[in-house]
């Protein structure tokens, strides 16, 4: 385990970048915290998380995927996928850490996505353990320990330290670049705010969200569930809840026609819009309820189902602070008969 | 995908001389959609036709772009091409490379540059393009026109001349209008009665003529050619086909005390009657508000008095419904309130008149049988004062005037003062005036004639304040050319009163979706081009709805509308224009922003009920246009937010792959 | 060596029965204006849709120009009157955003205004030159 | 001002549903934390008085769901549909402007509706209180004109709920209920507010600045739709932006062009309709000020073509769908600004 002093913090980061891109919370003018490139000068955030979650970073909004060139008649298809460099992603949460799990489960098993691929190859994350949690934090319901992050290099923030760990090789070579401005440490005070923050959440008022009911082969149990009609009832059918969540993974396909060629690009879609995969005959699910239904059974019920139990949904509470109409997953839980533990 | 022609014209050297025609042919070729380009010296002759029309034969083309001269000039001429061709005509764009190309720079490869970039436009327009089909629909050959008074009456006979049925519609129970009060008309002072009177017999003898008096249009609906329209027959308890109009029942009606709306209340008349002797139809009229019989039920006396039996107390008001291919505006005008005008006294003297009433006062046929006596205790006035633009010209005074200039003013005040002049030697009339504007045949002549011929007195100048005192009127104003204060004790006071639109103008202008202007004057389809249309087509303007106008120029523009409605019922079938707008309305919201700003009353709305998710049924209200009288401004298309609404010929994704072309 | 002379690209909207004919006539007279001026027909200035003005900046337009019949002249007596308020509030928002206001105009020209047709645009050429390319409302991928 | 209470709500709602006058209550619904209140449609007297909630985080404009809630659907068990009752809705004063403004679009049934405006003291921005007082809310609470909280880190609090009220209701333009069959509470006046001196201060700037404050707030934009889905005036059946015939529908912003393409436009097809009710602003995740768009065109309306509020009166033709022969040019526009400067 390695430290270093926090007033000496920013030498931390100019030793990484000098070596590749970082990237960690930054507070905007708005007071809220998103993910900005360091440089000199950026200030890191203390807050709990980033609005935006750093999936952006392996899975961007929009990502370019080919382009045709068009000159008169002739068509020429020429591949936009750079080769990527090595950057960092510093200060991702327990929760967010865990959502990478979800997603590399969608993306890197057979068929492989490349785009992906490439950049969780060069990305190398580094957590930091929460140390205030927030009310709309419940990632203990899924067995998540926000004191003990993973990740490539495993952080803690100490009162005047910061700690850090490595867990896999990637962190190991990062904490080497960093063994200039590091000093060895013990874990005592590392198990101390762990101690500490395991008391934390027991007092958070998610604290006893339970996740038994959920899980797979659940399906017949909720689809039908009456809840679904008032849940619903008043949701906007807007993309917030999906574009703020770390796991959403789904996206679509367009083609841009610039007037010379075509650029044929990615960008993340909403299962709760009306347009959402939309097909020749129409679209499948035709009212907002069959859309609500589907982004939750698919975090509760259809993605454990397909993945060894593990939820689709991490607990990072961003959907909680952000839907407009502040309906959420812990509601849904709750309406459909989650039980609470004490 | 579109086959797509291009053709590039050297116009011989007007295009050629700044464009290499060559390289523009060569550089479409390679377009997307383009199968055949070439050139050649004059695209629009017998010739360059005849290369146009092969080429679509023998390259199965589905699209045309022509490269040359603007499409102001040639676009029908290669409509018509295409048309021989077997293509639709719409299938073909025109790319302007001569107009806004080779006449407009010098050098040749900017010229080039230029045509090829506008070529690549067109034919990114034409791949967008789909065959155009106008619309078809047929003429309801009758015409209606509302306003029974000089402009009316000359529309109806026009009309009615050429063949053609055409119904008027009067609210009064007789028609003639503000003419049949008029006493005499200047220039050339003959006799309004026997001028007018003539054509109120024409009418109501001519068979195409149907007259509906005392009558008001309750709704119209449909379009150019296929109006349905509502008409309230108002009850006048009197059987029209019976009544002889001998007016035996007037004379013995012992109702005797009912103002005189035809001498403008300065006699009286009874609750039976017949306006004036000469009305058109010759029915007489019980005024409900006035009658006994109608009122409490106790009378009956023109009933025991009716050898014809024509009266019926019973008589309720009778809707009509008809259908129409035109309709004629002819509501005319009214003068305006004094009542606001207290500097004139108006209100507070008998002896102050307007000009209609000096009408009557010195009509044969009047209230005083023609001799000028004032009102308030029959005396012959000794000094006249006439007051012009009351309420004219009047920028400042919004409220109660009008911005506008009356225009019938100066000629008949100076009438006025010439036949007092005339008549009474011995009085002594002076007119007020801010400016004299007689611009008109004889006219000023006319005018002068009253100043230097009968010595009316003409002063520049406003009256600030007239006071009753005694049974004199204080007439204060001031001489702007002698630059003095004037004060005349006059004896009766005329107002030339502005003139506005008759009231009844407003409601009918929503009726017919027409625009009026912020005076309520109909607004002309163009003001130079097309003065006798409303922009709603197939609604005609006759007269003084219009503008203030007098009666040489109410009858030639009442021709004018009847030689419009005329052109309009004699084709069989409208043919439309395709380049209109249409709503999708999968899209549409029912949210009236297009319908608020289409000058032509196109858009109406519907409900109706679209598939939903779930085998439901969702009902919505949805736009309609009308392609019959859309004019394809697009304005709707801008308004709208959904983009439900769009158009033909020049659709949104039609301008922007334009757009794009250019910007590429 | 000289760089190369900077050649803004202008997108000239023009209702059909003036503007149109205005630069017709400036034709018929051979009175010259840069071909840097594109124009795209329209029937009326009340036609253009603030989303035409943006797509042409984003496709590498670097002015806009909207040329309508005089208010009071419109064939269709009151499309420009739209045209007048629709791009008085887009034009101003624009400048709000930062976007430099020189690179939107709208002028009244009627058929017979050939010679204003041409000072017209000889004149937004000028000034929109003058403030380079566009930028601020560029999309890179139509450059690329 | 006496204040207007959850209760006298649940008892006008259960009165109405009780008397048969209306079937079900648009309202709001208490969430997990006291300031996470969600709309909701109650169906019961019992439902409302389990979950209604109106209080300092009953934010959300309830007009817009109008729209839905009373369409002409057949075939589909909608039980407010099928009787004659109506469908209660509460309008705080805001809201009633939207809801006009929906009436003057016939963009839902009003014989459908029975609205009761309510009075509002103001609504509370749950970020400002978590600004003061710090994550880990326990609870949140009124009492007087305090804001009471509970947090985990630092203890109890109490805020002036003065220091913690929403822009856009520091900024009221109006305490005025313009539509309502029944009121609860006070009506107030239209109020001459400071809401443009934020759009007048962006004004001031140099384009340059202008630019900036813009490029770095929009491209915070994530195109969640949240703005245009909460937006009472964007209730298209379909928007241009999700409409791939329209030539710019498109999902996500790929570049600085298409977020300012879309909210230039989304301002532009308000404009006019806009009643400033601020519920763009407040639903942003990424605190875009979007109000500051809207209230521009409102501003420029109210100084080009004479005040305007949308919402005010029903049946008001929208400035752009309107005009005056001698309306001032575009090119004008900018000289008059150049005065002001």
């Amino acid at each position: 385990m390695r430290k270093i002093a926090l007033e000496n913090i920013d030498m931390l980061f100019s030793a990484i970048s000098d070596k590749m891109s970082l990237f960690l919370p930054v507070d905007q003018n708005d007071g809220k915290a998103a993910y900005t490139k360091w440089e000199e000068g950026k200030k890191w955030s203390c807050a709990l998380n980033t609005v935006k979650s750093p999936k952006d970073f392996f899975f961007p909004q929009t990502e370019d995927m080919m382009e045709f060139k068009v000159d008169g008649k002739n068509i020429e298809v020429i591949d936009t996928r750079k080769a990527s460099e090595d950057f960092v992603v510093f200060g991702v949460r327990a929760c967010d850490v865990r959502a990478f799990d979800i997603l590399d489960r969608v993306f890197l098993t057979d068929p492989c996505d490349s785009y992906y691929a490439t950049k969780r190859e060069h990305g190398i994350i580094v957590s930091l353990a929460c140390t205030r949690p927030s009310e709309t934090c419940f990632c203990t319901a899924f067995g998540i320990d926000p004191s003990n992050p993973k990740a490539d290099v495993s952080a803690w923030k100490t009162e005047k330290e910061l700690y850090m760990q490595s867990n896999t090789e990637k962190g190991e070579k990062l904490l080497k670049v960093l063994a200039d401005v590091t000093d060895e440490a013990d874990e005592e005070k590392v198990n101390e705010q762990k101690e500490q923050i395991s008391s934390i959440m027991k007092r958070l008022p998610l604290a006893g969200l339970d996740t038994s009911e959920f899980g797979g082969g659940k399906t017949d149990e909720f689809f039908h569930s009456p809840a679904w009609d008032e849940l619903s009832e008043t949701c906007l059918g807007c993309g917030t809840c999906t574009f703020v969540c770390p796991t959403c993974q789904c996206y679509d396909i367009k083609d841009f026609n610039t007037g010379k060629g075509i650029i044929r690009y990615r960008c993340w879609d909403s299962c709760m819009y009306s347009e959402f995969t939309r097909m020749a005959h129409g679209n499948n699910r035709n009212s907002q309820k069959e859309r609500f239904r589907q982004r939750f059974m698919h975090k509760l019920v259809y993605y454990p189902e397909n993945n060894e139990g593990i939820f689709g949904c991490v607990g990072c509470g961003r959907c909680l602070s952000r839907c407009p109409i502040s309906m959420n997953i812990v509601k849904v839980m709750k309406a459909l008969g989650g039980k609470e533990n004490e | 995908m579109q086959r797509i022609g291009v053709f590039v014209c050297w116009c011989g050297s007007n295009i050629a001389g700044t464009v290499d025609v060559k390289a523009v042919a060569e550089a479409l070729k390679n377009e997307p959609g383009v199968v055949f380009s070439t050139d050649y010296q004059y695209m629009c002759s017998q010739a360059g036709q005849d290369l146009i029309k092969n080429a679509v034969k023998e390259h199965n083309l589905t699209g045309i772009v022509v490269c040359s001269c603007s499409p102001r000039m040639h676009e029908a001429t290669f409509r018509k091409t295409a048309s021989a061709a077997g293509l639709n005509p719409y299938m073909v764009e025109i790319a302007n490379i001569r107009e806004q190309c080779s006449w407009v720079h010098k050098e040749m490869p900017l010229g080039t540059q230029k045509a090829i970039i506008l070529g690549k436009a067109a034919v990114a327009k034409v791949n967008l393009n789909t065959p155009l089909t106008p619309g078809e629909s047929p003429v309801t050959k009758r015409a209606l026109v509302i306003g029974g008074g000089i402009a009316g009456i000359q529309t109806a006979l026009d009309i009615a001349d050429a063949g053609f049925p055409v119904d008027i519609v009067e609210k009064k129970p007789t028609i003639g209008g503000k003419m049949a009060q008029l006493d005499k008309t200047f220039p050339t002072l003959d006799c309004a009665a026997c001028i007018l009177t003539p054509k109120m017999v024409d009418v109501a003898q001519n068979e195409n003529i149907r007259i509906f008096s005392y009558s008001e249009v309750e709704a119209v609906k449909g379009f150019v050619g296929n109006f349905e329209v509502k008409i309230k027959k108002k009850a006048r308890f009197v059987d029209e086909t019976k009544c002889t109009g001998c007016g035996a029942c007037i004379e013995k009606c012992p109702q005797k005390k009912v103002p005189n709306e035809f001498n403008l209340g300065m006699d009286t008349r009874r609750a039976i009657y017949i306006p004036f002797a000469q009305a058109v139809p010759k029915v007489a009229t019980i005024d409900p508000d006035y009658c006994n019989m109608l009122k409490n039920g106790k009378c009956g006396v023109c009933t025991k008095f009716c050898a014809a039996g024509a009266i019926d107390y019973k008589q309720k008001d009778e809707m009509i419904e008809e259908k129409y291919g035109a309709i004629v505006v002819a509501t005319g005008f009214e003068p305006i309130s004094m009542d606001k005008f207290d500097e004139f006294a108006y209100s507070q003297s008998k002896d102050v008149i307007t000009s209609l009433e000096f009408e009557r006062l010195t009509n044969a046929a009047g209230p005083t049988a023609g001799k000028l006596l004032r009102p308030s205790d029959g005396k012959h006035p000794e000094k006249i004062v006439f007051v012009q633009c009351v309420g004219s010209r009047c920028s400042a005074c919004a409220e109660k005037g009008k911005e506008y200039c009356s225009k019938i003013c100066c000629m008949y005040t100076a009438k006025h003062a010439m036949l007092t002049r005339d008549k009474y030697p011995d009085t002594e009339v002076t007119v007020f005036y801010i400016d004299v504007r007689t611009p008109g045949k004889n006219f000023d002549e006319f005018q002068r004639r009253a100043v230097e011929e009968y010595g009316v007195n003409y002063i520049k100048g406003m009256v600030g304040k007239i006071t009753p005192e005694g049974d004199k009127l204080k007439v204060r104003g001031s001489d702007l050319i002698a630059n003095k204060q004037i004060k005349i004790d006059a004896d009766l006071v005329v107002l030339a009163a502005a003139i506005e639109p008759d009231k009844s103008a407003r409601p009918l202008a929503t009726m017919l979706t027409a625009s009026m202007d912020t005076n309520d004057f109909f607004t002309e389809a163009h003001p130079k081009l097309r003065p006798v249309e409303s922009p709603t087509a197939g609604v005609f303007l006759s007269g003084t709805c219009q503008g203030p106008k007098d009666i040489p120029e109410t009858v030639s523009q009442a021709g004018a509308a009847a030689s419009k409605v005329i052109g309009l019922l004699q084709k069989d079938k409208l043919v439309g224009n395709p380049c209109v707008a249409s709503s999708d309305q999968l899209m549409c919201n029912g949210c009236s922003s297009c319908e608020r700003v289409c000058p032509y009353g196109a858009i109406s709305y519907e409900d109706k009920d679209f598939p939903g998710p779930n085998r439901t049924t969702k009902t919505r209200r949805v736009a309609v246009v009308n392609p019959a009288v859309c004019q394809g401004c697009g304005a709707c298309t801008v308004a709208c937010p959904s983009g439900a609404m769009d158009l033909s010929g020049f659709k949104n994704t039609q301008i922007m792959a334009e757009v794009d072309a250019i910007c590429k | 060596m000289q760089m190369k002379e900077y050649k803004p690209l202008i997108v000239a909207f023009c209702c059909n029965w003036c503007s149109y004919a205005g630069a017709d006539l400036a034709g018929n007279n051979r009175l010259n204006y840069p071909a840097e001026v594109k124009i795209i027909r329209v029937p009326c200035s009340c036609r253009v849709n603030p989303m035409f003005i943006l797509r042409a900046f984003q496709r590498g337009a670097d002015g806009v120009i909207i040329c309508g019949c005089h208010p009071g002249d419109c064939h269709y007596t009151s499309g420009n009157y739209y045209t007048r308020r629709r791009m008085a509030t887009l034009f101003s928002m624009l400048d709000y955003l930062g976007i430099e206001k020189e690179r939107t105009r709208v002028e009244w020209v009627s058929a017979a205004e050939g010679a204003k047709f041409a000072a017209t645009m000889n004149d937004f050429v000028k000034t929109v030159a003058s403030l380079g390319e566009n930028k601020r409302l560029e999309d890179l991928r139509c450059k690329r | 001002m006496q204040k207007i209470t959850t209760e006298q709500l649940i008892e006008k709602a259960a009165e109405l549903m009780n008397e048969g006058k209306v079937a079900s209550v648009l309202g709001w619904e208490k969430g997990e934390f006291g300031y996470d209140v969600t709309p909701g449609i109650f169906g019961s007297v019992d439902e409302l008085k389990a979950k209604f909630v109106y209080g300092d985080f009953s934010a959300a404009n309830l007009s817009k769901y109008l729209v839905k809630k009373t369409e002409m659907v057949q075939g589909q068990a909608l039980v407010f549909l099928k009787t004659e009752r109506k469908i209660l809705i509460f309008l705080k004063p805001c809201d009633s402007y939207s809801f006009n403004q929906l009436l003057t679009e016939h963009r839902f049934d009003r014989e459908k509706v029975y609205a009761v405006g309510v009075q509002c003291d103001g609504m509370v921005d749950i970020e400002k209180v978590k600004k003061i007082a710090g994550d880990g809310l326990l609870s949140v609470d009124t009492s007087g004109n305090d804001v009471v909280v509970k947090t985990l880190y630092n203890g109890d609090m109490k805020i002036a709920k003065a220091d913690v009220l929403a822009e856009r209701c520091v900024n009221c333009k109006s305490k005025k209920h313009v539509a309502y069959d029944e009121l609860l509470g006070e009506t107030g006046e239209v109020i001459d507010s400071n809401r443009f001196d934020e759009v007048e201060r962006i004004e001031k700037m140099t384009p340059d600045e202008r630019f900036a404050f813009w490029q770095n707030e929009l491209s915070k934009c994530i195109r969640c739709n949240a703005c245009r889905d909460a937006c009472p005036a964007c209730t298209c059946e379909k928007c241009v932006f999700d409409n791939p015939k329209s030539g710019v529908e498109n999902k996500s912003p790929a570049n600085s062009f298409e977020e300012k393409l879309f909210h230039i436009i989304r301002a532009y097809h308000v404009a006019g309709r806009c009643t400033d009710c601020g519920e763009c602003s407040r639903v942003c995740p990424q605190n875009i000020p979007l109000h500051l768009l809207n209230r521009k065109f409102i501003k420029d309306i109210n100084e080009f073509y004479g005040d305007y509020q949308a919402g005010a009166e029903v049946g008001s033709r929208a400035p752009l769908v309107d005009y005056t022969v001698n309306d001032v040019e575009p090119g004008e526009v900018f000289d008059r600004g150049d005065e002001n400067a």
